[in-house]
């Protein structure tokens, strides 16, 4: 394992104290491992916290900040935090009118945001959850565990973290939340492995000539394993099924998120990138606002995902409203 | 015939020295169907778990539980920690005050955990989790409990296994195996291969007694 | 090789289509595959360009924009480009008072850029060409071709480009660059080596428990190999001949750059800036400043560099300025 | 005896085939001690130059090698494009107008391509570069070219090799491979092995004449 690390069972709080060390103007750490905005809580605001395992940085601790969100709670590599932490970042960020829990839809996510929910609320805090499940590469069922929480977590940490800095309720950020795993579809792939720090190897064995379609962001396997295949070739099979959804069309404006695993240098994100345009322009989709790089991650995983959000007024002005975070920065 | 609360304790301490000798195995089965963590995880909140059981030996049966209920809860994390979380915080709930319980009280206690499993996790048989193996050992505990208890532990540690074997062949409909789809089929479930151990440890440690 | 590209000798040609599809608002590609910033030239501006060989994204055409560069020419990967890119930039973003090239210490770009500069001043445009050679892993000699430029060269670009954008004039601009690299050093460290697309294999091998220490930015191997150490001991060895440069001082304040070289994650980053920081301090070095993240890179290369500048107010106040770019966005 | 233009192209053909045979082996060698494109860029210029030869191989030799010099110069970057594109440029201006020159005009030439060389990238014998390998074959032919040509073209050839494998012990001043230091001995300049393919070809098409 080849890893610029010290210990993989300090790697998470060592991260934390190299975060606090360059962005305290930003953000603080409270116990037990809570990344909180550096002035929470704020009276009157609707405060937002999300959280998940560690590995897929810079979500979700370098995401919070003024205009997205208020905490954040990361737990062991690729392990959902504990319910004490969401505990405590439900009360550092509680401005007295609520917070909203994101919550990305794994089981362990959300079993342990409902422990701490249930706990918040018993303290006198309002509590509401929104589960988010945007990937199409798992095929949603009541039986099933349902659909994983990728790439539009980032978007929705973002708009909704506007809308709850414009002073909005807690039941109209909810809302907000809600409409953006209604209205987003991702899917992702991976060229390679990535190598859990506490497991020391690679997560899956794959050959030189083999990729993983429809893959997480746990360095899980994909839905299937295929011969490698082109930039545009993969790109395609990464937007069909996005479009499939049916959910996107003619004369739509979208909001286009090409996501590096965090091993995918930016050159390649850019000509994935110019495919995915290609493809909407060819089904009369237009591309009104875009994010390309890597900020929801698996580890050094080389590879990449595709997230489409439609776009409609509401969301593009509150996608465009100031944010200052550690990773994610405009308007300010 | 009744089991003191020092028993109970041994139970746990040795269900956490297997966990933490199947670390590998169990993160090797979470790698092939899951994230890779399961033996980690299981491993880190059963370690914090050695650390609190001193003073809770020759206490109340249910303060043993609950502690160890806690612990997992707010060291774990992931699914199975809620899981074996509420698991033994039942088992506490069910067992109360008293220092020292008897064979129908446990298996009564078991079942009320199983129960927070499924209330929990919504998991049901067949799905590929740590239910399936949970299940049939609680089943055969009830079936037992009433002859010879050495011989119902055993049966139950078998049945675990059991349920463990019949759902590796199936595919998950549960937790982060069900977004294999297909690939699931054929792996052994990390979950079910923990709870295994944890009536295997049961046995052994009660066997003793 | 595994990537996300189509054809290794369109690469680049296609970053540069999804760079344009992307922020067609801040930049545009002009022949021969030059990003020009989307409202140059501005007359009575002075010009700055920079330019390299491509795989070091998001340098340098992610720096193009609003207070930082206003031209970049993208070589082939690794291949310093050719002087009719720096021709073409020069006059695009000549706004009669002058242009900067900025150009990293290679004997490639040193050599393209310098006949650049010749056929442009032909033309009777005012050139000055300033030369960044901040890698300490390098000893320097009149009788070598010294050291590399690495780090600095992004500071520099940041610097300069506020300085132009303020109206300065071309000798205060190239004054400022000079500035930059006097008092800027760095030095990296690869843990993996990167595969040149047209190369199709890793340029160098390298056992899983070795380590490259005092590395490029092409995927070249470094001054020694070593075998593995932990992110602290890693640190030190990078931090060490920096500080030993005897340039900065106790009660110094610096900005600290941690970069990543393109396969590193922002976990690993940021142990790394733990350690940075811990280490300064323990100097009575102040880090004023910071910036963390893969911002000149080699492809995937798994790895880090670390590079120090020391500020005083005017470059504090130039590094705070507002930027409006691809990769590097504040104060607007 | 003198030489037509196009036995010149045809050089320059020769010169451009080997290259692009070499393409592995030259990159390969800049993988040790630069950033492994030495083949790659020099590959991509004379493939560009193949596409400019035609209507240039009656004409005059300076137009031929100034527009070889131009096209390198604008499509090789790195290091080789300036320091060639300069080379085969004072080829150029050394030949002029004539449509035919003799063996003695073209060794002056070859001196004239060797001197921008070293004026642009500054390399003294030694430096192990491709001077070292350029230097003593120009030399030789200034030596030879009194007599037999075929005979001055061969030593040409062979001192190229010489010089070539003279400065593969040595470590590196100039280019990348500067960077290694000591690291860099024991392998062969990339730079030093494609001028010798150029002194190579050089033999093999003027042979014929
Ligand atoms: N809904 C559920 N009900 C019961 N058990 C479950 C459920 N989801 C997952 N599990 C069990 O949890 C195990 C995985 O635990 P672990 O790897 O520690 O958590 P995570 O999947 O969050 O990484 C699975 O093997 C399965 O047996
Ligand atoms: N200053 C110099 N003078 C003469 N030749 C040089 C000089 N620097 C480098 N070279 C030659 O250039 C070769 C490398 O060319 P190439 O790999 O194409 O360019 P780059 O080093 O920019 O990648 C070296 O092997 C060396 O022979
Ligand atoms: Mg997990
Ligand atoms: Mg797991
Ligand atoms: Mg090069
Ligand atoms: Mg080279």
């Amino acid at each position: 394992m080849k890893k610029l690390i010290n210990d993989p069972a300090r790697a998470v709080d060592e991260e934390l104290a190299g975060m606090v060390a360059a962005h305290g103007d930003l953000i603080r750490v409270i116990e037990p491992n809570v990344v909180v905005r550096a002035d929470a809580p704020r009276p009157g605001k609707v405060g937002v916290i999300s959280g998940g395992g560690s590995g897929h940085e810079p979500m979700h601790g370098g995401f919070v900040g003024m205009g997205m969100l208020d905490a954040a709670c990361p737990g062991a590599v690729f392990t959902s935090p504990v319910p004490e932490q969401m505990l405590a970042a439900t009360r550092a960020v509680d401005g007295g009118v609520g917070v909203l829990h994101i919550v990305k839809n794994y089981t362990g996510d959300v079993m342990n945001f409902d422990l701490a929910a249930e706990l918040a609320q018993a303290e006198g805090i309002e509590v509401t959850s929104v589960v988010i499940a945007d990937d199409v590469a798992v095929q949603d069922s009541l039986y099933t565990a349902g659909r994983r929480g990728v790439g539009a977590t980032v978007l929705a940490e973002k708009i909704v973290g506007a809308a709850a800095e414009s002073g909005a309720d807690l039941e109209t950020v909810a809302g907000l939340c809600r409409k953006v795993q209604d209205n987003a579809r991702s899917m992702g792939m991976a060229l390679t492995s990535c190598t859990v720090p506490a497991a020391g190897k690679p997560t899956f064995e794959i050959g030189d000539d083999e990729m993983e379609i429809g893959i997480g962001i746990h360095g899980e396997p994909g839905r299937r394993r295929v011969k490698l295949a082109s930039a545009d070739e993969i790109t395609e099979m990464l937007v069909t099924p996005i479009l499939d959804e049916g959910i996107f069309g003619r004369g739509d404006q979208v909001l286009a998120f090409v996501n590096g695993m965090g091993g995918t240098p930016l050159l390649e994100l850019y000509i994935v990138y110019r495919k995915v345009d290609e493809i909407l322009r060819g089904r009369g989709i237009s591309i009104s606002r875009n994010l390309v790089g890597s900020y929801i991650t698996s580890l050094e995983m080389a590879g990449c995902s595709v997230t489409l959000l439609k776009l409609d007024d509401e969301l593009t002005r509150l996608w465009d409203a100031p944010v200052h975070t550690p990773a994610l920065r405009w308007g300010v | 015939m009744v089991i003191p609360t020092d028993r109970l304790a041994a139970f746990v301490e040795l269900f956490a020295q297997r966990l933490h000798e199947a670390r590998e195995e169990l993160t090797q089965l979470d790698s092939a169907i899951g994230d890779a963590d399961h033996g980690i995880n299981m491993d880190r909140g059963f370690s914090a778990v050695n650390g609190e059981l001193a003073g809770l030996r020759d206490g109340a049966a249910g303060a043993l539980f609950k502690k160890v209920g806690m612990t997992l809860i707010s060291t774990v994390g992931g699914a199975s920690g809620p899981l074996y979380g509420t698991f033994f915080l039942r088992l506490g709930t069910a067992l109360g005050d008293s220092t020292e319980v008897t064979p129908e009280q446990l298996v009564a206690a078991l079942r009320a955990g199983l129960d927070g499993v499924v209330a929990r996790g919504k998991a049901e048989l067949g799905d590929k989790t740590m239910v399936d193996a949970m299940t049939p050992a609680v089943v055969a505990l009830e079936e037992g409990v009433g002859g010879d208890l050495a011989a119902a532990l055993d049966a139950a540690a078998v049945a675990a296994a059991e349920g463990r074997d019949r759902v590796t062949p199936l595919v998950a409909r549960k937790g982060r195996a069900s977004y294999l789809g297909e690939r699931a089929a054929g792996h052994q479930d990390p979950g079910a291969t923990s709870t295994t151990l944890l009536f295997e440890a049961l046995r052994d440690a009660l066997r003793a007694s």
